[in-house]
């Protein structure tokens, strides 16, 4: 922040010929902080390391009076190859505007193609033919489930009555997880202009965005923009001069993972506590105030105004947008087409353990996930080959283990956050996940016998398939997928007299 | 005698009085008053029209809602994946040990979605990157002072 | 009125479009396990014992809140369900307080009758014992939520059938607990009627009346479904 | 029974109860004496004089939770020298109610509890190393210790439940107590 007033400072004297934005995450985080520096149309990242804001001010003040920035390098920077694999390999078009314009500012966004997609398809007036394109796209929703996105919006559509209701789930509660994040930081008016298209296909007049209380930038962001987009007109009444209208409220959590939930979400949205009930009803039939709603994710919502603009063939298969934490060398942000192999991402991308440790597993999906052995990591990274591992895409949290991680303490670690973040309402989410981190903590005493191990597995399966709603169900994911891939971890940790029986 | 919470008024006017702004307004009142004590959550309640234990229930529900009023300071551990991996739950421990204060309030957050700067502390709402705990406690100390 | 025709277990059965499972399975004098479960109360699903198998579908399905469609195959009886409801009573067991010997719904409670119907003759899981409390505030009733099991019916007669919202169900997890008004004393809180139907429902010992000893309560959840019959029909002044 | 067959070897053993279990054994009443004729009594609070747990015993009846160091050293022994260890009544089997002692978290908020909170007077907290034997923090089930062949619940269990088990254990069977009323707890 510093950094941009002394630049912009710098910038607002007469004559200098620049222009200085606050713009959202560029990505390579762990390079941060980052700022850009565009002439023409070559961009370059710039990793400020030990440089100070006052120092890069006048730096920067002289490189001006030098004429070009098109060679600058400030002193105690870095200059970020674009061709490195981090940068080079993703494909950025959900995040295309995140860095480049200034999410608080409507105009920039505007100027760089927002809400030109709402603004066609409502002049086309043709509700059908959207459902159609995400239908025929293959889009699936990128919160965890994977549900075909353009089957979910036919039956909202399908669904009987004038009212109905729109929500973003921006309650991006994965631990490791920030990718909604970025995209509501970067580009918010993406997912308005997402929300809109769909609002319009499905015949929704009124939509919220359920975001959690955690990310105080993002809420003043969306709030700056959704008021920003209702002033211009891209929100509100009779929008772009059609017939159409929608509304959009925004909803703030207050800290509960749970209501990631959909029918969760909803009780929260009305005020209640973040409880899930039982489907069906589902939401396209049942949702917000008892009204049809479609429920979709921050990132599913960001992906329908560039698959518009790209069309069925440019934009392919999609992509996934991923937040790389953990063992890695360069953790951050990425967009990368859906297929790509885990190997890319997690060795050639993000560099692998910093210190050449060897990788022992990759999270994803979070507490509703599981690990990946190293011996997978050819495995390309879409929807099905994940879950055929044990694991899901989950929202695009990807943690990178190296050698040294012991996979049973990962699997307490996910325990106790979903025994934290259980809401209690069934009993073997609310009890059993208190029995599992139980009996995985008994292993990481050393106090455990084989009785032990089969009571964990066994219990794990019933929490799975006994529990009320997703958080239940795939608690016990981390652990039946450590055991399935790293079962030794768990053969160590047996009483002695026990392992040798 | 009743306390009249003078400062709810416009967000209960803004949400109509309507039950389903409750989370809203019980946010707004935390802001406003520190914490919920009894007065206000029956305040809330006979505002929006609720019954007292809906409200006390769906308070309770979310962990951002506190009933005893804040310390001074707070300094919550990140616990998300990755701060974990890179030691986390070692760092709150060490914290808990040797920082025992009533002004002090140590706590744990869930992923605050900046895990490059794993393990980190948000101390009083700001974001402190790959914590130690010798540095933090030092850094905790004197900010008590 | 149309009928669905359904298979339960080895039994045909014809029920009225419309119906939940567990009514066509109780129809068929099929005994399924319930507890969160009672006539004249809104379903809510929680307590996850009456779990049935439905051909075709890869998930478990609780039967109070699924509806018949035509043609169903259900199982209520495999072993699999087996081992889970006796999984499901050892975890209520385990979580809280049950000690049956000094309990005033000894040989009345739904929770202690459960346990022998599914063979529980110990919990294979690590008893929690909680320390919870005991709420004598009230001058008729008391609550010890030592015995609670979190079934929700004491909230939803309350809200639902006398309209009085005293109860409802504070935190989350594993501190869930009943809690009346601002989680205060019972006594304090004055919206209660003093009605005791919450005692009435209530399935183990935690809701009884004042006085009561060992092995005296007897509640009587059947009363329910009676009462909110005769005031469907307007039979019964609210 | 075939009188051929070799006399079993029967322990009852008494570790945190109230005894109630012993009781209902008592109130076999005449059935002791068919017991008798099938088994030697070698260890018993109520049926022998013997001190100290013998070796080679068949079966094992344990009333009671583990609630101090004694009733924990003696259970191992029982479990060692043992081959049907039987969990005899509620507190066996899930401590029961001097488990509910467990709800304070620990011994020492225990002792405090009953010898200084509630003393009447001459508050003091009792402490005679290898006299009294020390608390442990829980009052746990006999499972949770060493491992159980039989699980016999109720408070106590009925004479009649007790005769269903020891007559299929003498016969070397193993006892079928699926029936409604014969594992029921309280």
């Amino acid at each position: 922040m510093a950094l941009l007033d002394r630049c912009a400072e710098v910038a607002q004297q007469p004559g200098s010929g620049i222009t200085v934005k606050g713009v959202g995450c560029h990505g390579p985080c762990s390079d941060g902080p980052l700022f850009s520096v565009a002439c023409g149309d070559e961009v370059r990242l710039i990793s400020v390391q030990s440089s100070s804001a006052s120092e890069l001010a006048m730096e920067l003040q002289e490189a001006l009076s030098r004429g070009s920035l098109r060679e600058w390098v400030p002193r105690g920077c870095r200059s970020l190859d674009p061709q490195s694999p981090f940068l080079a390999l993703q494909r950025r078009i959900v995040l295309e505007r995140c860095g480049q314009i200034d999410p608080e500012d409507l105009s920039d966004a505007e100027s760089a193609g927002a809400y030109q997609q709402l603004n066609a398809v409502l002049a086309a007036n043709n509700p059908e033919a959207v459902i159609d394109l995400v239908r025929r796209s293959g889009l699936r929703g990128r919160g965890g489930a994977g549900y075909p996105t353009g089957l979910k919006w036919a039956t909202v559509a399908a669904m009987p009555g004038a009212e109905k209701r729109l929500v973003c789930n921006a309650d991006e509660g994965d631990p490791g997880a920030f990718m909604d994040r970025t995209i509501l930081e970067g580009d918010p008016h993406s997912v308005l202009e997402g929300m809109a298209i769909a609002a319009f296909a499905v015949g929704a007049q009124h939509g919220f965005i359920y975001i959690r209380a955690e990310y105080p930038l993002a809420i003043a962001r969306l709030r700056r923009a959704i008021a920003q987009a209702q002033q211009q007109g891209w929100l509100g009444t009779t929008i772009a001069g059609s017939r159409f209208s929608f509304d959009l409220e925004l909803r703030v959590g207050a800290g509960a993972y749970v209501c990631g939930e959909e029918t969760a979400l909803i009780h929260s949205i009305e005020g209640q506590r973040g409880v899930p009930r039982p489907r069906p009803p589902y939401p396209a039939e049942h949702g917000v105030f008892g009204l049809p709603t479609l429920i979709n994710n921050v990132e599913t919502y960001a992906n329908i105004p560039v698959l518009h603009r790209l069309g069925l063939e440019r934009y392919g298969v999609g992509t996934k947008v991923f937040s790389l934490t953990g063992h890695v060398s360069r953790s951050g942000v990425i967009e990368v087409p859906i297929g790509t192999s885990l190997r890319t991402i997690v060795e050639t991308m993000a560099g692998g353990p910093p210190d050449h440790k060897p990788i022992k597993a990759v999270q994803t999906g979070g507490p509703s996930g599981g690990c990946i052995p190293a011996a997978a990591l050819d495995t390309p990274v879409d929807y099905d080959s994940l879950q055929a591992l044990g694991t899901i895409m989950g929202s695009g949290g990807m943690v990178v283990m190296d050698s040294t991680t012991n996979m049973v303490d990962v699997a307490a670690y996910f325990m106790a956050f979903s025994r934290e973040e259980s809401c209690g309402k069934c009993i073997p989410c609310r009890t059993g996940t208190v029995q599992l981190e139980l009996l995985l903590r008994k292993l990481l005493a050393r106090k455990a016998t084989v009785a032990d191990l089969e009571q964990l597995e066994r219990l794990s399966e019933t929490v799975r398939d006994a529990s009320l709603c997703g958080l239940g169900q795939s608690a016990p994911k981390p652990v039946l997928s450590t055991l399935r891939h790293f079962r030794a971890d768990y053969l160590a940790l047996l009483q002695p007299l026990e392992a040798s029986r | 005698m009743p306390q009249d919470f003078e400062q709810l008024d416009p967000v209960l006017r803004r949400h109509q009085f309507r039950a389903d702004a409750l989370l809203e307004v019980l946010a707004a009142a935390q802001r406003s008053y520190g914490y919920l004590s009894a007065p206000l959550l029956r305040h809330v309640a006979t505002s929006l029209r609720l019954p007292l234990s809906r409200v006390q229930g769906t308070a309770s529900f979310y962990h951002l809602f506190r009933f005893t009023p804040p310390p001074r300071h707070q300094c919550l551990v990140c616990t998300g994946t990755a701060c974990h991996v890179q030691g986390a739950g070692g760092l709150l421990q060490e914290l808990k040990q040797h920082l025992n204060c009533p002004e002090l309030d140590i706590g744990e957050v869930r992923c605050v979605g900046t895990c490059s700067g794993a393990p980190l502390v948000l101390v009083d709402g700001e974001i402190w990157n790959h914590q130690r705990a010798p540095a933090l406690i030092e850094a905790l100390q004197e900010l008590l002072q | 009125m149309s009928v669905c025709t359904l298979r339960i277990d080895d039994q045909d059965v014809a029920i009225a479009a419309g119906s939940t499972v567990l009514q066509a399975i109780r129809s068929a004098a099929i005994a399924v396990p319930t507890l969160c479960h009672l006539d004249g109360l809104s379903p809510v699903g929680a307590c996850r014992l009456c779990l049935v198998e439905v051909e075709g579908s890869e998930r478990l399905l609780a039967a109070c809140v699924t509806t018949v469609q035509d043609g169903m195959r259900i199982h209520t009886n495999s072993s699999r369900l087996q081992e889970m409801r006796r999984t499901l009573i050892e975890l209520l067991f385990s979580e809280g307080n049950h000690i049956c010997a000094i309990c005033v719904a000894n040989g009345q409670c739904e929770l202690q009758d459960l346990a022998v119907r599914v063979g529980m003759d110990h919990s294979r899981f690590s008893y929690r014992y909680p320390n919870r409390c005991v709420d004598l505030s009230h001058p008729q009733f008391g609550l010890d939520h030592n015995r609670c099991i979190l079934c929700t019916r004491c909230v939803r007669v309350c809200d639902e059938v006398e309209g009085a919202h005293v109860w409802d169900v504070g935190w989350r997890g594993e501190h869930c607990q009943i809690i009346s008004g601002l989680a205060e004393p019972w006594g304090a809180v004055e919206a209660c009627t003093n009605c005791g139907k919450c005692i009435e429902v209530c399935p183990t010992g935690a809701l009884f009346h004042k006085g009561e000893g060992t092995d005296e309560k007897h509640g009587h959840p059947g009363r329910l479904a009676a009462l909110v019959q005769g005031r469907s029909r307007q039979e019964l002044e609210p | 029974m075939s009188a051929a067959k070799p006399r079993k070897r029967l322990a009852t053993v008494w570790l945190a109860g109230c005894s109630g279990c012993h009781m209902s054994f008592l109130d076999l009443d005449e059935w002791l004496l068919e017991l008798a004729q099938h088994a030697d009594i070698v260890y018993s609070p109520v049926a022998s004089d013997q001190k100290r747990y013998p070796p080679a015993v068949d079966i094992a009846l344990v009333e009671g939770g583990v609630a101090n160091s004694d009733n924990l050293a003696l259970l191992k022994t029982v479990r060692a020298n043992t081959k049907v260890l039987v969990s005899f009544g509620d507190c066996a089997i899930h401590a029961n109610i001097p488990g509910m002692r467990n709800m304070l978290q620990g011994a020492d908020p225990v002792l405090r509890r009953a010898y200084l909170d509630l003393a009447d007077s001459s508050a003091q907290l009792p402490h005679a190393p290898g006299l009294i034997p020390e608390l442990l923090d829980q009052v746990l089930p006999v499972h949770e210790l060493v491992p159980v062949d039989v699980y016999l619940p109720g408070c106590p269990p009925s004479a009649d439940r007790i005769r269903t088990v020891l007559e299929a254990l003498l016969q070397d069977r193993r006892p079928d107590l699926s029936r409604a009323g014969e594992i029921r707890f309280g």
